[in-house]
């Protein structure tokens, strides 16, 4: 079977104050190869720790993880993973940076150069290669993240609210970059956002979650990502139907949010 | 102050009575005084002391003599004498050199076992647990309370000096280390496992470089400390140095040395530290960039 | 390093062996480079001695160094330096006015004393004698140099200590009493040349012609003869003008080699000595307890080798 | 560390044939020896020295002995023992009350001038004008660089010792207040402005609170250095004292209790961070969470 | 004339370097009382300098502000202003923050208690009354911060983003809130934002400002502020011509920033 399975996964954590919070409670689901899921859920519904444990930063209490159906523990080139910020490394440059992967596996610049180079000509950094990175603005450093992800080659990308710390024209452009490369790649693709529009924009699949314990609360299967890569992503939001299921997927999340707030005003 | 031109004049001295055959002073300046009272003249004040003797004060505006605070042309001029001729058979950069070299010298040792030390706390577990309270301990100690106990173990010699700065610098050292390596944030370390690389990878190119900002800050901390206890421990025991320089010249009240060593001091120590910054700006420029 | 040894020795504290050390005879004597450091008092010379910085002290007192071999540092006496008993002393400020006959008004009085040196025995015997509660006293340590500027500038009330200082902090005050006086009440003051016994043990070859340079140098300034010679010389080593340096070394006897091995010195009196040091300070509080003896504290061996030389 | 267990045991001294007499160690515990060579035996080692004496070093985990480093429990009896009957004419607390009493006294003026000049070089160009150079200046020097001159000025009694610590907390606190006013941000004062306040209200309700949080991290820092200080002003011009009780007791190589010293010296200082800190919690409980 | 006006406001900064930036030309506006105008424009456009100038805190090179006729310097209670965050007194409690401005008058607790009570109960606030600021959620702090600004019965209420920093079902929250307030207390409102929804939502009258120089571009009169003050503001999202007039300021607004993003980015 090949892509990505995730097998009747539970997460439970045990607190210091003996207590313990149920993370995940059995979530499968499986993902084809060169599919594009975005997920979405509450605060604190496990989205986090589902894409921690697919990582293999975390071992998931029960269940486990395949590729390609084989088990596999622990993280892994083969499934890369793209954090919201923060995770550069800020001590070399942007060439460094998206050569690292390759240099960590003993290659020399002869044989990951020109496959740098031209990833770093894809995600418009061409001019950039010699910058630090503090140097670049947050869209930039987003796209160095992608560009380091991308050069290591792995068959799953593991995004974590990937443009969350965007300004929303930025934004925009980066989905636009994710749709394109996702499709001249064929990579396979989990990313989790906050925001309904992008998760509605980019995801082929979109998966709602639900809190306490998390869990999958619902999925849809959507035609705007295949739209975007070739539309303007303003066009696309004008579609039929994009308007009536961001309404109906905020409200469940709104739902959910409320609850829990109501539960945690209360508690104050 | 307590020093001054005040004087207690015995007036017996020379004279061929003396006051335990009962001669007394009644008067002085025309004016009748007796025990504890106090007479003002123009050239000054005059009491008697318990003992019936002339104690004399004169105006307290003349006071401030060379010797409590020299004019600054003094000052000046004593730098350029000293930084020509010398003070105590050391020329006035053997003095300040001698400090910097302790000081570069304790420091340098106190880095050279307290990073690694602070990396071993922040990786493993046991470390941290074995050495976690002796560093959280000594590190409220002053250094300078580590005199008398450096003296017993190593003597006054330089050895003890150096001693004594190591063990300044060795917890400024070990803390920056182990809070460089915990500040590591774990996505950095994440994305490098799944970039491939391997612990001894990690180590090298991620959890080293990350803690080199904090390194640096506690470099300028210890550098501060370890200056500020090089003077002073030359001022318990002194040898040459620049603490030796003042506190010797204070001994012969050559006020305008102390205040030309003390300024010197503050200058070397301000550069010391425009020195360390600059050090940081270059080496770790994505500091508090990031 | 291999081929230097380092000496410690008092400033403004002249004593024949200078002339030799201004000479260089004894970096000629002993074949190998001669360090010398000055230091502010035997206490010092003992922790430098602890350090292995120091091999030699010329001139320690006897109280230091017993203290030191009190708390188990293996020091040895080698010779006798110096025999003096006015040029260690403490003086009161002068408009205090305290003599020997009312020293009881001491107490209460603010006095700078240099802890655990000659000084201090001589303050505590003194105070002993007179009956002055040593606690009822402000007692402030500090080295001879920084007392005598303590009481220039009136912030201490007595001053302890010897040398240049001592004759420095005579300005402002006077003794309580003379040197006659206090050796009428055995309080004895004497300094010795010491060293770490397992240097000594393994450098006694060397130690023995050191101490045959100094006592030659004791011997040529015992002819009045050479004095004329010496003095400028002394004078120039301690840091002091020539006439202070006569009239202070006026006051100091250098016994021989033959008197410092009889029953008088190293013979036997000496350790008999060490041991009241010892249990003055042990009275006083300063240190645990004395040894059951300080006969192993002496070691002649290099003294007598001297001597046949 | 040199002086050790180590000792010399010349063979001859109670024997009736001496060395020069010709007669040489020449075999110990059985096994023969010559000069230069040495022997371990389960007792320590053994080796002739050059002149043909025996040389004994027991086995190096002896060679620490009270002098170098006492047994804890010594030490701690120590402590039992100073706290009942008192060190040199003094009880123990009657040593750290006057050190702590040097500090917080010191302490107390440096904040009472320190703080008001702080505010005025925030508030005022004047004052900045001419006091930040001073400030700026003076800040790196270390304050025991100070204690010559201060030793010149005032003594080496209670006042000097007060004026250093003073001088040493003055620069701190002045710079902490002065970057609590500037850090004051400006739509609170514009907030308190357009409600209708004063500028004296301003400066009672929004300025002076707002810097609070900075004076207290000054006043931390400023008490760890008048601690660091007070000490070692002590060691040179040693009265009462914490810093005075350690010094003399190096001496008279007491280790025990320069060590009961420093121990107490290090738990002190840890309280006085504890408690600023408990302080701090305290009084400014909006401190980094606003 | 009653109301507020700005009358041909000019403002030049001069930087350091010498040069000097023409923040904004020719500003001339008129507030009726009681109206509530929005204003949107990209980053750097001159909102804030025009609010400070208005609130009194920077006189403006030329021109001046009038109420009700008369000109006016410098801050003053009549105008009240509600800042987006860190504007509190962290050391005071809640009912010490509400209260500052009466106090500052020299009222007494009689005074002004019942009124101060009542604003906190009309804010949700009445639970929260000894609590201190740094234990709110930011809701509850900018909740604070109106109730801060209305107990000291101001005739303008100027705020600069006061939304901006509160996550979406919070913001909602506080839009009915504001509008509630608006239309029960009939104030005047100024309120700078830079959400189209927002400004869309709760502005009368919607300015549109443009950059270098700051000026006004385009305005807008809008019916959906009283439509929110009765109905669910999710209702009035999908009210006719709402989604069009939304596109057509974004696109507006996107374009002013692309221009000045294209520029930066080429001088980088
Ligand atoms: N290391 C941990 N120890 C204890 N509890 C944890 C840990 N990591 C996560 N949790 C808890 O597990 C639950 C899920 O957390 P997770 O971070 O996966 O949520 P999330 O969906 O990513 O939330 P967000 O949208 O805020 O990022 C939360 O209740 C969280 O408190
Ligand atoms: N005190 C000042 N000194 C110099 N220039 C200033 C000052 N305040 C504002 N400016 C400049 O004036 C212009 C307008 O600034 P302003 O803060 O009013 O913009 P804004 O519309 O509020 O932007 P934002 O949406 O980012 O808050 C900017 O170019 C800014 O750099
Ligand atoms: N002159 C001897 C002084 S001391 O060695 O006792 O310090
Ligand atoms: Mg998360
Ligand atoms: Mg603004």
């Amino acid at each position: 079977m090949s892509g990505l399975s995730i097998e009747n996964i539970s997460m439970r954590f045990d607190l210091p104050n003996g207590s313990s919070v149920q993370a995940l409670k059995n979530v499968s689901l499986h993902l084809k190869e060169g599919e594009l899921m975005s997920v979405l859920g509450p605060s604190g519904c496990g989205k986090t720790t589902l894409l921690n444990i697919v990582a293999g930063f975390l071992a998931p209490t029960e269940g486990h993880i395949a590729m390609n159906g084989h088990k596999v523990h622990g993280p892994n080139a083969e499934r890369g993973m793209v954090f919201q910020q923060g995770a550069l490394f800020e001590w070399m440059n942007v060439r460094d940076n998206v050569s690292f992967g390759p240099r960590m596996k003993g290659q020399r610049a002869s044989q990951y150069g020109s496959h740098v180079d031209h990833l770093l000509d894809v995600t418009g950094l061409g001019d950039f290669k010699d910058k630090a990175i503090y140097e670049l603005s947050g869209g930039m450093q987003q796209r160095v993240a992608l560009a380091r992800c991308l050069a290591n080659d792995p068959d799953v990308i593991l995004m974590d609210e990937p443009l969350g710390a965007l300004d929303a024209l930025t934004r925009e452009k980066m989905q636009g970059l994710v749709l394109k490369l996702w499709k001249e790649t064929g990579k396979t693709i989990i990313l989790i956002t906050h925001s309904v529009e992008e998760a509605l924009l980019l995801g082929e699949r979109l998966l709602v979650m639900a809190p306490r314990p998390g869990r999958i609360h619902k999925e849809y299967r959507l035609p705007y990502a295949d739209m975007g890569v070739n539309a303007d992503l303003r066009e696309v939001k004008k579609s039929e139907g994009y308007s009536q299921t961001r309404e109906e997927i905020l409200s469940m999340i709104w739902d959910m949010e409320e609850e829990i707030m109501g539960r945690t005003e209360a508690a104050q | 102050m307590t020093a001054s031109r005040s004087t207690t004049i015995i007036f017996d001295k020379n004279d061929e009575t003396s006051r335990k055959e009962g001669a007394k002073i009644v008067a002085i300046d025309g004016t009748p005084i007796s025990i504890g009272q106090s007479i003002k003249t123009a050239a000054g004040q005059f009491s008697l002391t318990d003992k019936g003797a002339i104690s004399f004060q004169p105006p307290s505006g003349l006071q401030m003599e060379p010797i409590w605070l020299p004019p600054p042309e003094a000052v000046v001029s004593r730098l350029g004498e000293i930084a020509k001729s010398g003070y105590r058979d050391s020329t006035l950069w053997e003095h300040l050199g001698f400090s910097l070299f302790r000081v570069i010298a304790g420091f340098f040792f106190g880095a050279l076992v307290g990073i690694p030390l602070g990396y071993a706390m922040g990786l493993s577990d046991w470390f941290r647990g074995w050495f976690d309270p002796i560093v959280e301990f000594m590190r409220p100690v002053p250094p300078l309370a580590l005199i008398p106990l450096v003296i017993i173990w190593a003597g006054i010699g330089e050895t003890g000096k150096i001693i004594l700065l190591f063990l300044a610098a060795l917890w400024i050292m070990a803390i920056a280390a182990r809070s460089g390596v915990s500040g590591v944030r774990i996505s950095k370390v994440h994305a490098a496992y799944s970039l491939g690389a391997s612990k001894a990878q990690i180590m090298r190119y991620v959890i080293v470089p990350n803690s080199l900002p904090e390194i640096f800050t506690g470099a300028r901390v210890a550098m501060g400390v370890c200056w500020g206890t090089v003077v002073a421990a030359e001022l318990v025991a002194a040898e040459k140095g620049a603490g030796m320089m003042i506190m010797v010249a204070s001994k012969f009240q050559l006020t305008d040395i102390v205040i030309m060593g003390i300024i010197l001091i503050g200058v070397i120590g301000f550069g010391i530290d425009i020195l360390m910054r600059w050090a940081e700006r270059v080496l770790v420029p994505w500091k508090s960039k990031g | 390093a291999e081929g230097e040894i380092t000496v410690a020795y008092f400033l403004e504290w002249p004593m024949p062996f200078e002339y030799a050390k201004q000479k260089g005879t004894y970096d000629e004597v002993l074949g190998v480079k001669v360090n010398w450091v000055s230091f502010e008092s035997g206490v010092k010379m003992s922790a430098a001695m602890a350090s292995g910085d120091v091999h030699l002290s010329v001139s320690q007192g006897v109280p230091p160094f017993v203290v030191a071999t009190s708390a188990g540092q293996d020091l040895q006496i080698l010779d006798v330096a110096v025999s003096y008993a006015d040029n260690d002393n403490c003086v009161v400020r002068s408009e205090l006015e305290i003599d020997k006959d009312n020293a009881g008004e001491l107490a209460g009085k603010k006095v700078a004393v240099p802890l655990g040196t000659a000084a201090h025995y001589g303050f505590l015997k003194q105070m002993n004698h007179f009956g002055v509660d040593v606690a009822s006293m402000d007692v402030v340590d500090m080295d001879p140099p920084d007392g005598a500027a303590a009481i220039a500038q009136g912030a201490v009330d007595m001053f302890c200590g010897w040398g240049g200082s001592l004759r420095r902090a005579l300005e402002h005050g006077n003794v309580l009493l003379t040197g006659d006086e206090k050796t009428e009440l055995g309080i004895l003051v004497f300094d010795v040349t010491s060293g770490p016994a397992g240097w000594v043990a393994e450098n006694s070859d060397l130690v023995a012609k050191f101490l045959k340079v100094t006592a030659d140098a004791n011997a040529m300034w015992a002819d009045e003869a050479n004095r004329a010679e010496m003095l400028p010389l002394i004078a120039k080593d301690a840091g002091m003008d020539e006439e202070a340096t006569a009239s202070t070394i006026a006051t100091f006897k250098f016994p021989t080699i033959e008197q410092q091995l009889s029953g008088g010195w190293l013979g036997g009196n000496a350790q008999t000595f060490m041991k009241g040091v010892a249990d003055v300070f042990v009275e006083a509080g300063s240190i645990d307890s004395a040894l059951d003896t300080y006969e192993n504290a002496v070691n002649t061996g290099p003294l007598s080798a001297a001597g046949g030389m």
